[in-house]
């Protein structure tokens, strides 16, 4: 039973890493890209984790995959604003120049 | 089987493909990036042949530390002259080398055959260090080796990263950057990451510390683990790079080869063996000095400065 | 015997770690003191191989496929005290121009002490992996020392020798790597049950350690590298730590050599090559450093026929050749950066009337100069009379006319130099000197050449001491 | 038969290696390049070991380990040679191999 839901878990988590990387390759621009890759991969991991902590056999391993998804989540989260403002300001620069 | 095969067979194509990438990606930048990439693929790809201890090390070394010296003397040739810091890419037309390095490839193709067929060896070097492993005390036979058995390896080992620095420190000494790195960390968003990954950085490299004894893990990929910290305070201009280095970053970087040497020196004071090995607890206080002395010298080699210093935010 | 061996590694490590700890104001008396004191444990060791011939120690007492074991014998204590008086000398060279408080004296005293611990590291090591290790440092330092030059061709020809350096040691590794699968052990010694050693693992290491050594044709680092080094720097390189690559070279030969194949027929072949090549680019050459630098080509050259000459006799004179020669050397190239210093060029042309200007950067280079031709009584001529020797009982004839060409052909470019220092009708120049060495400089690069010359005259005890040096230990 | 696939692998990463140094005229490139063959040369080096007991032998590791270590100190020397290399020169390149270049 248990089996069974992870594994439903674990090909949602893929289908939404799946959905991530199309977003990041097809989509027009920066803020979509980063609007892709960071949403759906997030749950994406944190279905993927989910499976993995259901299928660990201690409570240690279930929250050591918790910590994987926490960290993902902040490096994530950090690097797509960075990466935004980054964006914004070359932007600006752009303008700026008259384009 | 056809599973496992799977794997190895897509990690090898990836592998293949980033390698591709790194040496005729146009953009030098995104080549550098592969390179991480197939950093964390090697790693994996460790993981996969049942060499945790390699894919730790690859991980945090090969991949994370080089990765960002690159970068980080990549965007140092981009502040001195932009246009110039990436001319110079790839000469046009390489039929010659392409046919060079086929034959390199098959080469080392024919040679790795040859190294499969020669083994067979007994591994005995291998197998005297696992029949030893009992009488010190670790439970994970490549630590032993690195401390132990092996353990003159690993002095000058440290020796070659000591050397690396001060090389790295003569030639940036007179190399002054005009602006420092932009202060990042007063950014909200930054600051929260700070605060989270460098305590972090801290608590896993102590957890890998004490892990290798048994487990995989031990000083190096926990000196590489805080020499991550390390970079992403100065990255972020919470630290700032120092022409002078104080008596007690100074003494840092040789803390943990003046240990690990000094343990293998002493027993020769009570006519003992030079070189033997110590008891577990100095083994653990030799490896909690390696580890500071790796992950210092390592963030000092990415600031290429003497020193550091911390900025009040 | 211990505390010896471990004081010959041990001693300029502290010295190294004292450097680095203490205020850079002592930094030079620091290390001179590590200096002379590490060739203190030098004396028991060389009195110990003598009574007993090779020394054995396996670190930390686990039998030797497991651990690390370290050997000394004849032509390793030989070669450490030539890396003794070497380093001295420089040190002494270094000191007299070296303001303590200039930028870098925090990292020069140093990675000129880790350069000659490496040194001595890699020559008392037996296991192919700790010699990698040592090989390695020896590297990456140089590089560093070249580069403390700090002007564009140094750098330059430092990137080259890393880069190159980097490749030499894939391939050493590459082969020790196919060593321990087929053996399970790293020592440096005839593999248990005599197997023979599988010679394409063989080829790789050699081919590394070629790259090390600056074997024709992958020298292509080498002149540039010792031209530009820091006179001192390019002393201890050429004389010592660059050859540590070639003596290596030399043990695995003898230990592991296969007995019936083309190899040493084509190991000499580029030994002859690079006598040639070196001694015809050396006579080309129009700066002084530069000079010596490709003589250093020639010298590896020579220096590689006791491969196909695998003798005890022969490899005797080649290592009585080494001492020479690394005496030699050091002294040329403290002379020339002295040269370099004093009149701001070592141009070839410029030299003239040297002999009365700088006298005894004269007379060094002249008493060297002889020592590298081989004529007697230097100590250049024993080496290569024994070699000599060798090649005719043998019948090598294709050797013994390589070792003849490299006499003639070092003579013609020693005495290009001496006739445009010594003979030359000095041009209108005037007899002044713009920044004279301190005597002290002068002195280190004299005194170096004398011991050249001077163990040429009571060779004895060396030749005792090489003769114990029966290849690898396998006598 | 993963050792095979391994090895040829590795072979792959060697030749490509060699060609990224030869087409290479930047030397952040170029060492790059270096650091392919070097993983190369080290995955090579523990598949060269005979497994003990089902499990890989513990000294090529160790080996390998300390290969690491001495790669990524080599290289941070080497970039910071470059970075000052390229202060001085403007270039971030060798130029063409001349022998008598002053």
């Amino acid at each position: 039973m248990i089996d069974v839901f992870a594994l439903v878990l674990l090909i949602g988590g893929c289908g939404f890493m799946f959905a991530g990387t199309v977003g990041l390759l097809r989509l027009p621009d920066v803020y979509c890209r980063l609007h892709a890759q960071t949403k759906a991969d997030n749950l994406g991991l944190l279905l993927i984790c989910a499976a993995l902590a259901l299928l660990s056999e201690s409570l240690l391993a279930a929250s050591l995959l918790l910590l994987i998804w926490l960290l993902g989540l902040v490096a994530s989260t950090v690097s797509a604003h960075l990466i935004a403002r980054h964006a914004r300001a070359a932007e600006r620069v752009d303008r700026g120049k008259g384009r | 089987m056809i599973g496992t095969l799977a794997v190895d067979l897509l990690l090898v194509s990836i592998l293949i493909g980033l390698a591709w990438q790194v040496v005729r990606g146009r953009v030098l930048f995104r080549a550098i990036v592969f390179f991480v990439a197939f950093g964390l693929i090697m790693a994996m790809i460790w993981g996969r042949l049942g060499v945790p201890d390699l894919a730790l090390a690859e991980a945090a070394i090969g991949a994370g530390l080089t990765g960002a010296l690159m970068l980080g003397a990549f965007r140092r040739l981009v502040e001195i002259d932009a246009r110039q810091a990436v001319s110079g890419g790839l000469r046009p037309s390489p039929r010659l080398s392409l046919l060079l390095s086929l034959l390199a490839g098959l080469l080392v193709a024919v040679l790795g055959l040859a190294g499969l067929e020669l083994r067979g060896g007994s591994g005995e070097a291998g197998r005297a260090a696992l029949d030893s492993l009992h009488l010190t005390g670790l439970g994970n036979p490549v630590s032993a080796v690195l401390l132990l058995f092996r353990g003159l390896d690993t002095v000058f080992e440290m020796l070659v990263l000591l050397g690396a620095f001060l090389g790295a420190r003569h030639v940036a000494e007179r190399d002054r950057r005009s602006g420092a790195a932009i202060a990042s960390h007063r950014l909200p968003m930054v600051g929260a990451l700070q605060m989270t990954v460098v305590p972090l950085a801290l608590v896993v490299a102590l957890h890998l510390l004490r892990a290798g004894a048994n487990d995989p893990g031990g000083a190096f990929q926990a000196g590489a683990v805080l020499a991550a910290g390390g970079v992403l305070l100065t990255l972020t201009g919470r630290v700032v790079p120092q022409a002078q280095a104080g008596l007690l970053t100074r003494f840092s970087l040789i803390f943990g080869t003046l240990m690990l040497a000094g343990s293998g020196i002493v027993p020769l004071i009570y006519g003992g063996v030079l070189m033997a090995p110590p008891g577990k607890t100095a083994i653990y206080a030799i490896e909690a000095a390696m580890m500071v002395s790796i992950g210092v010298t390592l963030s000092l080699l990415f600031s290429a400065s003497a020193g550091l210093r911390a900025v009040r935010s | 015997m211990t505390n010896a061996l471990a004081g010959v590694v041990f001693v300029p490590m502290a010295a190294l770690f004292a450097v680095i700890l203490l205020p850079s104001r002592y930094s030079r008396a620091v290390a001179i003191a590590g200096l002379l004191l590490w060739p203190i444990f030098l004396i028991p060791l060389t009195a110990m191989v003598r009574a007993e011939g090779a020394v054995t120690l396996a670190l930390g007492n686990w039998p030797v496929p497991l651990g690390i074991g370290w050997r000394v014998d004849g032509l390793t204590v030989v070669t450490l005290w030539l890396n003794a008086a070497v380093a001295l000398a420089g040190t002494v060279r270094a000191a007299g121009f070296f303001d303590p408080e200039r930028h870098g004296a925090r990292t020069y005293w140093p990675l000129w002490l880790l350069l000659v611990t490496a040194t001595n590291a890699a020559l008392v090591s037996a296991d192919l992996f700790n010699l990698y290790v040592g090989l390695e440092l020896i590297t990456l330092v140089s590089v560093a020392l070249i580069a403390t030059a700090d002007n564009v061709p140094a750098l330059r020809a430092a990137m080259r020798y890393l880069l190159l350096g980097m490749l030499g040691s894939l391939f050493y590794l590459l082969g020790v790597g196919m060593v321990y699968g087929q053996t399970g052990s790293l020592a440096l010694a005839v593999p248990a049950g005599g197997a023979a050693l599988d010679s394409t693992a063989l080829v790789l290491m050699l081919t590394g350690l070629m790259v090390k050594a600056a074997v024709f044709p992958l020298h292509v680092w080498l002149p540039d590298s010792y031209g530009q080094a820091p006179g001192p720097v390019g002393a201890l390189l050429a004389a010592v730590a660059g050859k540590v690559a070639l003596v290596a070279l030399w043990r695995i030969w003898f230990l592991f050599a296969p007995d019936d194949t083309a190899l040493p027929w084509l190991i000499g072949a580029l030994g002859s090559a690079a006598v040639v090549y070196g001694s015809l680019a050396a006579m080309v050459q129009t700066r002084l450093k530069r000079v010596v630098a490709y003589s250093s080509v020639a010298q590896v050259g020579f220096l590689l026929m006791v491969v196909p000459l695998a003798s005890p006799a022969a490899f005797q004179g080649a290592g009585f050749h080494l001492l020479v020669h690394g005496f030699a050397k050091a002294a040329m190239f403290l002379a020339a950066a002295n040269i370099l210093i004093a009149l701001g060029t070592d141009a070839v042309g410029r030299l003239s009337g040297l002999d009365k200007r700088m006298p005894l950067e004269a007379f060094t280079l002249a008493l060297a100069g002889v020592t590298l031709v081989g004529l007697p009584p230097t100590g250049g001529f024993i080496g290569k009379w024994k070699l000599l020797e060798v090649a005719w009982q043998q019948a090598g004839w294709a050797w013994l006319i390589t070792i003849l060409l490299s006499g003639l052909l070092s003579a013609a470019y020693v005495f290009r130099i001496l006739a445009m220092t010594c003979f030359h009708p000095r041009h209108s120049g005037s007899r002044a000197v713009p920044r004279k060495p301190p005597l002290a400089a002068s002195l280190a690069a004299l005194l170096l050449a004398l011991c050249g010359v001077v163990i040429g005259m009571f060779p004895g005890p060396v030749l005792r001491l090489l003769a114990l040096a029966a290849p690898g230990g396998v006598s | 038969m993963t050792a095979e696939l391994y090895v040829f692998a590795a072979a792959a990463v060697f030749g490509i290696g060699v060609h990224g140094l030869l087409i290479a005229r930047h030397l952040m490139r170029k060492l790059l390049a270096v650091n392919l063959m070097l993983s190369a040369v080290f995955l090579l080096l523990l598949l060269f070991s005979t497994p003990i007991g089902g499990k890989p032998d513990p000294i090529p590791q160790a080996l390998v380990l300390t290969g690491i270590v001495i790669a990524v100190s080599s290289t941070a020397f080497a970039l910071a040679l470059m970075v000052r290399l390229f202060r001085l020169s403007g270039r971030a390149t060798l130029p063409r191999f001349e022998p008598d270049d002053d």
